[in-house]
């Protein structure tokens, strides 16, 4: 076997099935970009896609299918949190490891309980703290944060509730008032919601949203009045399906993204040699470069550079097992040189990994939607206090190695 | 049960008892419609007492109101002594009262045999638990009225469709099956409405074969609701007629057929 | 009764081309179970023909053949063909048939619970543009019929009594103002003079507006009094055909259909012995 | 072996009332649970057992809880998957809660909640029928799994309100391959479906199958509504508590509320109506279709080499089209099939 | 308790009730006159929308062309729906129609997304989403003036349909099928053509549907859900009674907004998804049938 097999537990039908398609569209348009290269050091990647549907149960199914395959699976991401937790304990047993790139468990972060799983950039916890942070610079300091009113807009499940913890600490530390409002899922219908927000008149409202719920919160800000520019998306709640669907509404509406949107010469790359091939991915050339398709590529970046990695250590020119690619996940260091010898400089914040931190950085950006396209608002990375989310980390992921009855320890290569 | 000699059973003196059942001023109405207005009369042990009238004069309403389908607005039900003022099903099933419907009610996913071990149900004791595990007393209770019903199956010589959904069956059966269900639990008093509706000649004889010999071997009272003259005046004891929910007529077959309201309501000049 | 103009129409009716005529047909239930073996029979324009049988001889199971309504029933005809004045309706909707002039009244009535009676009867008129007035006339029609239609004409249908039901679903048909009208079991539940009066408006409207009729009944006595022509159905075959008059005086079918052995009518109560059915063919 | 009765008599009601009356059918059954007992386990590749065999006995048991409601009682719910959150939630906190507990207990114990919680929404259903009751169930669902989320003392307070389902262990043996696990959910399905066909043939189960074909009747025959409909509902529940717990301990592992939406309730409901609305084989007939259909699909799709996403919304429409195409050719679901296919077998080669 | 906050609550309550509606009154048009609980039409309301924007994008045509154009495939698809799916299945037990209606809602989605691919659309109508001034001035109350055109709409779509209904000889006749599919082939009412135009129509409504909710969500896949909204509304009108849409629609969406922000706070909120169905239970525990509902009846 001489190729590198990775699996790809996708879905292109169902509610989410736009991020799905742009997403892995990424990942496999960067994947060709890399053969069409020559691979890594000679070695071909190869992979297989599976429809999950999004759905748990399907996901397990793709997973178990592909993990064996030709020679066995190297690497997952399902972009599912529930797909995810299927496979959280299968990954570890299996040693497949799985990124979440945004999404999953944020205390995933810490190697030791967690040595397959790889919340890669940043997490949940981390995106909190940074929203916050960045609320309080643009409101001239986190001191003038005190009295404010931030209201916690959330999609009413593990998802919303996720950031609370965080949420909750900041507020007591900067003496700003948070005020929560959950949105039943789907969340199609945020009246109500929306005007509890108009009658508690906050400063900012953050926005946890999913799915057709972000469409729908932009859309009844605009006819409650509030403006968009004071509302800040997660970077779920931040891509080009969101804003669309919702129209003008979402001129000057801002969302948090760990992709700085522009352009790269590693897209001019990808569209000289994938796309004028033939080879491309998304149907629509104009997604070229959009918020899921380029958070694709920096999953398909972060990989040929953990197996590059790896092979630096096991052997070049080797297909590397999902041990050793779990060990180059581990070791990675995307500092920005090498982000501008991958065309990518920008595109994403430097990553360096560890085993106590699967994360690799935790930096985030703003980007607000001028009524076409998104444009980053905040010139350099946010990061929030992370002291605080370690120690969230820390708290919440001893709570699992003790209920699964795992002793912490960083795995040996 | 024992059906091998139902000549000399038949030939036995025929002993009509007191009154079982005694039905006082019953009116019932819906909205608008009168059913039934001031109603009175009585069944007696062991008798067959048919209920005729012309269509909508509210037999089937009677019998619903003596099994507690409906619940009177007005009047008193005696049954066994009790007054009430009005029933309802589950007591009334349980004091052994059992009955057909005019528009077969049976539970047409099932099967027959199925259909008929229903009626027995008020018999078994067995609690649920037992019944999941099928085992000892549960186990051993279910074949015995199995035995039962399948006797009543005999008796009414379906036992070729034992196993056949009655939703299959032709109306004809499928009247005979509702009888048997009626029959399976052991009914102190039964209410048969049209159980003869939809059948030739000689399936009514059969029919009529059938209620007499329940009537003569286990002394059960029949109460019928039946549009056929011959089979009412050939077996019943007494008849009650019903005209527009009132009451127009009560004796023996002879008295009922010389009556000149009933002629004029019901039987007409033939 | 008609006895010697039965024999005379039954002789025509060899002669002339049926009106409706059903050869051969064999009828198969859920795909496993046979119901009928092959059967033929035929009705002459202007004739009333009562089919005949015992339970589960198959008798509406024929009916449902000829109106297409097998199809609903998970029932397929395999084999044999229908015509209805001459062409052939077996693959025809039932919608068409009754634009043709072939209505059937349904055994187990089947008006529609929920609207009115008099909304039912309205239904019935649905495949004929009538004016308003015309509407009207006909409706009064079949209160005229069944006057106590009338009194109830504005109940649900679901609340009615069981003869009402059944009025109400023969009114029903009678608003096609069909040419033909299959009959399954007009009689049952119906008390005995309405069923004479059933009869009497059959009779009426076959003499008067030239209506052929096809009748399912288990009423064989007065079955055959109306009727011109007779089949007898046993177990999914036609076992015996005849002018009604005939079929009357049959011994075989006065015993076993008639209740009369002999001696003529035995009483009910005075039946000794359980009956074992007689087959003619099994 | 032909398939043929003959000269299979049967003495008495004994073994007339066995479950599977004919010899041919009985050795298949039992053929398929010795190969499934015995063989399965070693044979079948871990991918096999843990992704296609687990969940398909353990939504085989999801929708035996819901055909026990549905299609013996004939109250249509579309709440099966709250009752397995039910299940899956309580038999977490009974082991997270009660040190010692053997797992099997708190099985049962997330079963007996789920069927508390299956009595108290079921009590509508005297009132309410058909497809009114359907949509109130979906009360059920929302409401359940909205509770978990808020309630952070069912979640042990996670942040995020995903529960991370213990390790099985009985008597010391961990259950933690593939090959355990299945074993146990065999184990424990089969048991069940013994029970359930046990209940169903006796006068619990024509205590149902009398309301559902006509409650009137049934009142009349001396049935009592009420008992008949919640210990319908307290059943079905108490099947369905069972299997979320097996779908959280023995399958999934990490689970979130979310788990348990109102796709997993169609999901179930489609199985049995695709399997047999009232037939126990028709549940593990339906769960085996829709669990392995659209897999199935999904390789043919991949086979053909067909764009991903062409593929993938291909696929739906196979599943429906197949899901349509089975419904004509016999609405009454895969068991009817089978019967009316061995129908034909005993009258073979005579076609009727 | 701040007045005019609680009206402004209530009306847009009210409002959303009406949009709500709009989708409930295709369920009734098929359960009334079919007695075929109509899984798809979340579906449907979808692929209209869809189809609608999709000629838009793909022709470059404008809305009022690509209205017809639409119409035109709803039509085609109803036909389609009657030929295969619902012919075939005359006289089935509900639970089975209801089904095939489930596996249709599969092939629907699947075919929208396969014609029109699965990104996400915006949709403009003429009208925009915006607060009517005079009242947000006058009385500081903000009600959109989007919502108050989809109240026109939905009111005249009630009424004629109710006309349609309880007035013609066809809408007799749909009755009639609801109740009995073999007696209403039996009286010559034909059932496959019946079928047909009333999917047709079905599709239309869901195409009004699609637009309004579209225009205000964008046109994305989870327009399906939106049948999640309407049947609360549906169980407590009454599945058989189009003004009891409208009724229903208008009682749940006031009440789950005044819950949500009046009850919700005190329960951790979130409850709007689950308050309409119990809401909808307590007044079936007191009519079973709905609000409006045709009584089911049960004699023996
Ligand atoms: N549940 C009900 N709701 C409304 N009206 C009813 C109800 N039950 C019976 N009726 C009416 O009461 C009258 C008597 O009905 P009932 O069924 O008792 O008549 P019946 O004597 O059995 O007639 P048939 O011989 O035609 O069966 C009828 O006019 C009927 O329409
Ligand atoms: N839907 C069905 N599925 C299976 N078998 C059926 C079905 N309908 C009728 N049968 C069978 O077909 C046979 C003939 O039935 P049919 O209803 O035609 O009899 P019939 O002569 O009208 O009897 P009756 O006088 O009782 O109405 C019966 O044996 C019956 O069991
Ligand atoms: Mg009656
Ligand atoms: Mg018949």
């Amino acid at each position: 076997n001489t190729e590198q097999f990775i699996a790809l537990p996708s879905y292109r039908v169902g509610p989410y099935a736009s991020g799905g398609s742009g997403f892995y569209g990424g990942i496999i348009d960067y994947f060709n970009l890399v053969n069409a290269n020559g691979g890594i050091n000679g070695v071909k990647l190869s992979w297989e896609e599976c429809e999950t549907e999004y759905n748990a149960a399907r996901g397990v199914e793709c997973y178990e299918r592909m993990k064996t395959k030709n020679g066995g699976a190297t690497l997952v991401d399902p972009l599912s949190t529930g797909i995810a937790y299927g496979i959280l304990d299968r990954v570890a047993t299996d040693k497949v490891p799985m990124t979440t790139l945004g999404y999953g468990r944020s205390d995933a972060a810490n190697g030791k309980v967690f040595p397959y799983v790889f919340p890669l950039i940043t997490s949940y916890w981390n995106q909190a703290a940074a929203m916050i942070k960045y609320l309080g610079d643009k409101s001239g300091g986190m001191d003038k944060l005190k009295g404010k009113k931030i209201v916690h807009l959330y999609h009413d499940s593990a998802f919303g509730k996720e950031p609370l913890p965080v949420l909750e600490a900041l507020a007591k530390q900067h003496g700003f008032e948070l005020i929560k409002i959950p949105v039943a899922p789907p969340g199609s219908e945020q009246q109500s919601q929306w005007l509890q927000i108009r009658q508690a008149k906050p400063d900012y409202v953050i926005l946890w949203g999913w799915g057709v719920m972000n469409s729908v919160a932009i859309k009844t800000a605009q006819r409650n009045g509030f403006p968009r520019d004071k509302m800040l998306g997660v970077w779920w709640a931040g891509s080009e399906d969101d804003t669309v669907a919702a129209g003008d509404a979402a001129k000057g509406y801002t969302a948090m993204t760990f992709n700085t949107p522009g352009n790269y010469p590693v897209i001019d790359e990808l569209r000289k040699k994938v796309y004028a091939a033939g080879k491309g991915n998304l149907s629509d050339q104009n997604r070229i470069g959009s918020v899921y398709h380029m958070r694709g590529m920096t999953a398909g970046i972060l990989w040929t550079e953990a197996i590059r990695h790896a092979q630096e250590k096991f052997g070049k020119g080797k297909p590397m097992t999902g041990e050793q690619v779990r060990w180059g996940l581990e070791n990675m260091n995307i500092d920005e040189a090498r982000q501008k010898a991958l065309g990518a400089f920008g595109m994403f914040p430097p990553v360096k990994t560890s085993c106590e931190d699967h994360e690799g950085s935790g930096a985030v950006k703003v980007q607000q939607w001028d009524g076409a396209k998104w444009n980053a608002i905040t010139p350099t990375w946010v990061v929030g206090d992370k002291a605080l989310t370690r120690k969230l980390v820390d708290e919440s992921s001893a709570k699992y190695a003790e209920e699964k009855k795992i002793t912490p320890a960083c795995a040996k290569s | 049960m024992q059906m091998n000699e139902p000549d000399a059973l038949f030939n036995a003196a025929r002993r009509i008892g007191p009154e079982i059942l005694d039905l006082r001023n019953i009116s019932l109405s819906f909205g608008g419609v009168k059913a039934l207005t001031n109603i009175s009369f009585n069944v007696r042990q062991h008798e067959i007492r048919a209920i005729i009238g012309p269509n909508g004069a509210g037999k089937s309403s009677m019998l619903n109101v003596i099994n507690g389908v409906y619940r009177p607005q007005e009047g008193e039900i005696i049954y066994r002594g009790e007054h009430r003022k009005n029933m309802d099903c589950y007591q009334a099933a349980k004091s052994g009262i059992a009955r057909t419907f005019q528009n077969i009610a049976l539970f047409k996913g099932m099967t027959v045999l199925d259909n008929i071990m229903t009626g027995r149900n008020l018999k078994m004791k067995s609690n649920f638990l037992m019944q999941a595990l099928y085992w000892g007393p549960a186990r051993r209770e279910e074949i015995e009225h199995r035995k039962k019903c399948e006797e009543i199956i005999d008796f009414l010589e379906i036992q070729a469709i034992r196993k056949t959904p009655v939703g299959r069956l032709p109306y004809g059966l499928q009247k005979r099956v509702e009888l048997g269900r009626a029959l399976a639990a052991e009914p102190e008093i039964l209410l048969l409405d049209e159980p003869m509706a939809g059948m030739n000649v000689e399936e009514k004889q059969d029919m009529c074969r059938f209620i007499l010999d329940v009537n003569d071997q286990f002394g059960t009272t029949i109460v019928l609701i039946e549009h056929d003259m011959g089979v009412v005046m050939d077996i019943s004891d007494r008849v009650v007629v019903l005209d527009y929910g009132k009451k127009i007529g009560d004796g023996t077959p002879d008295e009922v057929r010389s009556n000149e309201d009933v002629i004029k309501a019901y039987l007409g000049g033939h | 009764m008609n006895t010697a103009t039965a024999q005379e129409t039954a002789a025509a009716a060899n002669a002339v081309q049926p009106y409706l005529s059903v050869n051969n047909v064999e009828v198969i239930y859920d795909h496993v179970i046979l119901v009928l073996k092959g059967v033929s029979l035929q009705v002459p324009q202007g004739k009333i023909v009562a089919l005949l049988g015992a339970n589960g001889a198959g008798k509406s199971t024929t009916l449902k053949t000829i109106s297409t309504l097998l199809r609903g029933e998970r029932g397929d005809v395999t084999k044999g063909e229908v015509t209805f004045k001459g062409e052939r309706v077996d693959q025809l909707t039932p919608n068409e048939l009754v634009k043709r002039g072939l209505s059937q009244v349904m055994e187990g009535r089947h008006c529609f619970g929920h609207l009115t009676i008099e909304e039912n009867l309205l239904t019935g008129a649905y495949t004929r543009s009538q004016s308003r007035a015309e509407l009207r006339e006909s409706l009064e029609k079949v209160y005229h019929y069944f006057p106590r239609l009338k009194t109830r004409r504005t109940s649900q249908a679901g609340y009615t009594s069981g003869g009402e039901q059944q009025m109400c679903a023969i009114g029903r048909s009678l608003m096609a103002r069909p040419s033909m009208i299959l009959l399954d079991e007009p009689s049952m539940g119906i008390a005995p003079q309405i069923v004479e009066e059933i009869f009497g408006i059959v009779k009426d409207l076959n003499a008067k507006e030239n209506v052929s009729f096809l009748l399912a009944e288990q009423n064989t006595m007065v079955a055959l009094r109306y009727a011109d022509f007779g089949y007898i159905l046993e177990n999914g075959r036609v076992v015996m055909e005849g002018a009604a008059s005939d079929l009357a005086n049959n011994e075989d079918v006065k015993e076993f259909y008639l209740g009369m052995s002999g001696a003529g009518r035995k009483s009910f109560r005075d039946m000794k012995f359980y009956r074992r059915r007689k087959r003619w063919l099994a | 072996m032909i398939y043929r009765e003959t000269g299979q008599f049967k003495t008495s009601y004994e073994t007339d009332g066995q479950i599977l009356p004919i010899r041919q059918d009985r050795s298949m059954l039992f053929g398929t649970l010795a190969v499934a007992l015995l063989v399965l386990p070693f044979a079948a590749s871990p991918y096999m057992l843990s992704a296609i065999l687990i969940p398909f006995l353990i939504f085989s048991l999801a929708a035996l809880g819901l055909n026990i409601l549905t299609g013996y009682a004939g109250q249509l719910s579309l709440g099966t998957a709250a009752f397995m959150a039910v299940g899956a939630f309580a038999s977490y906190n009974f082991v997270l809660r009660i040190p010692g507990i053997p797992i099997l207990l708190a099985f049962v114990l997330g079963g007996l909640s789920a069927a508390l919680v299956g009595i108290a929404f079921g009590l509508p259903s005297l009132r309410i029928r058909g497809f009114y009751l359907a949509a109130a169930t979906l009360a059920t669902q929302f409401f359940v799994v909205w509770c978990l989320t808020k309630i952070g003392w069912l979640t042990n307070y996670s942040a995020s309100g995903v529960i991370t389902a213990q390790k099985i262990e009985i008597l010391g043996y961990a259950f933690d391959t593939p090959a355990a696990k299945y074993v146990l959910v065999l184990l424990v399905v089969a048991v069940m479906a013994l029970l359930a066909k046990n209940m169903v043939r006796s006068n619990v189960g024509r205590s149902w199958m009398a309301v559902r074909d006509m409650d009137v009747a049934a009142e009349v025959i001396g049935f009592r509504l009420m008992r008949t409909k919640l210990l319908a509902f307290a059943v079905s529940s108490f099947y369905c508590g069972v299997a979320g717990a097996l779908y959280a301990f023995a399958y999934l592992g990490t689970v979130e509320p979310e788990a348990y939406n109102l796709e997993l309730s169609f999901r179930i409901l489609f199985m049995i109506i695709i399997g047999g609305v009232g037939s126990i084989l028709g549940c593990f007939l339906g769960a085996a279709f829709i669990v392995l259909l659209p897999v199935f699909l999904n390789v043919l799709a991949h086979s053909l080499a067909l764009p991903t996403s062409v593929a993938s919304n291909l696929e739906l429409m196979v599943f429906g089209a197949l899901i349509i195409f089975f419904l004509i050719v016999e609405p009454h679901g895969l068991a009817r099939l089978w019967q009316i296919g061995k129908e034909k077998l005993r009258l073979w080669p005579f076609p009727h | 308790m701040n007045l005019s906050f609680f009206f402004e609550v209530l009306i847009g309550g009210l409002l959303s009730g009406v949009m709500y509606a709009l989708v409930a009154i295709g369920f009734v048009l098929i359960y009334k006159a079919s007695g075929v609980f109509n899984f798809a039409q979340g579906a449907m309301v979808f692929f209209a929308a869809l189809t609608c924007v999709g000629i838009m994008d793909k022709f470059g045509l404008s809305l009022w062309l690509a209205i017809p154009g639409t119409i035109v495939a709803m039509v085609i698809l109803g036909l389609c729906i009657e030929r295969v799916v619902l012919r075939p299945l005359v006289n089935q037990p509900e639970i089975t129609l209801f089904m095939a209606t489930i596996g249709l809602t599969f092939f629907i989605e699947g075919l929208a997304q396969l014609i029109w691919g699965n990104q996400v659309h915006k949709l403009e109508l003429p009208i925009e989403d915006v607060p009517l001034e005079f009242l947000a001035e006058k009385f500081n109350i903000i009600v959109s003036q989007f919502d108050v055109m989809a109240a026109g709409v939905c009111a005249i779509m009630v009424a004629v349909l109710s006309l349609v209904f309880s007035k013609t000889k066809v809408g007799r006749a749909l009755r009639a099928v609801a109740d009995d599919h073999q007696a209403a082939l039996a009286v010559g009412i034909p059932l496959q053509r019946i079928w047909a135009i009333l999917w047709a129509v079905a599709g239309m409504v869901a195409l009004v549907a699609g637009l309004l909710w579209g225009a205000r969500n964008g046109v994305q896949f989870a327009l399906t859900f939106i049948a999640l909204k309407a049947l609360p509304v549906l169980i407590l009108g009454g599945f058989t009674s189009v003004p009891g849409a409208i009724v229903g629609g208008l009682i749940i969406g006031a009440s789950e907004k005044l819950a949500e922000v009046y009850i919700g706070p005190m329960v951790g909120g979130g409850i709007e998804g689950w308050f309409p169905y119990v809401l909808a239970l307590l007044f079936l525990l007191v009519r079973p049938e709905g609000l409006f509902g045709e009584k089911i009846i049960r004699r023996i």
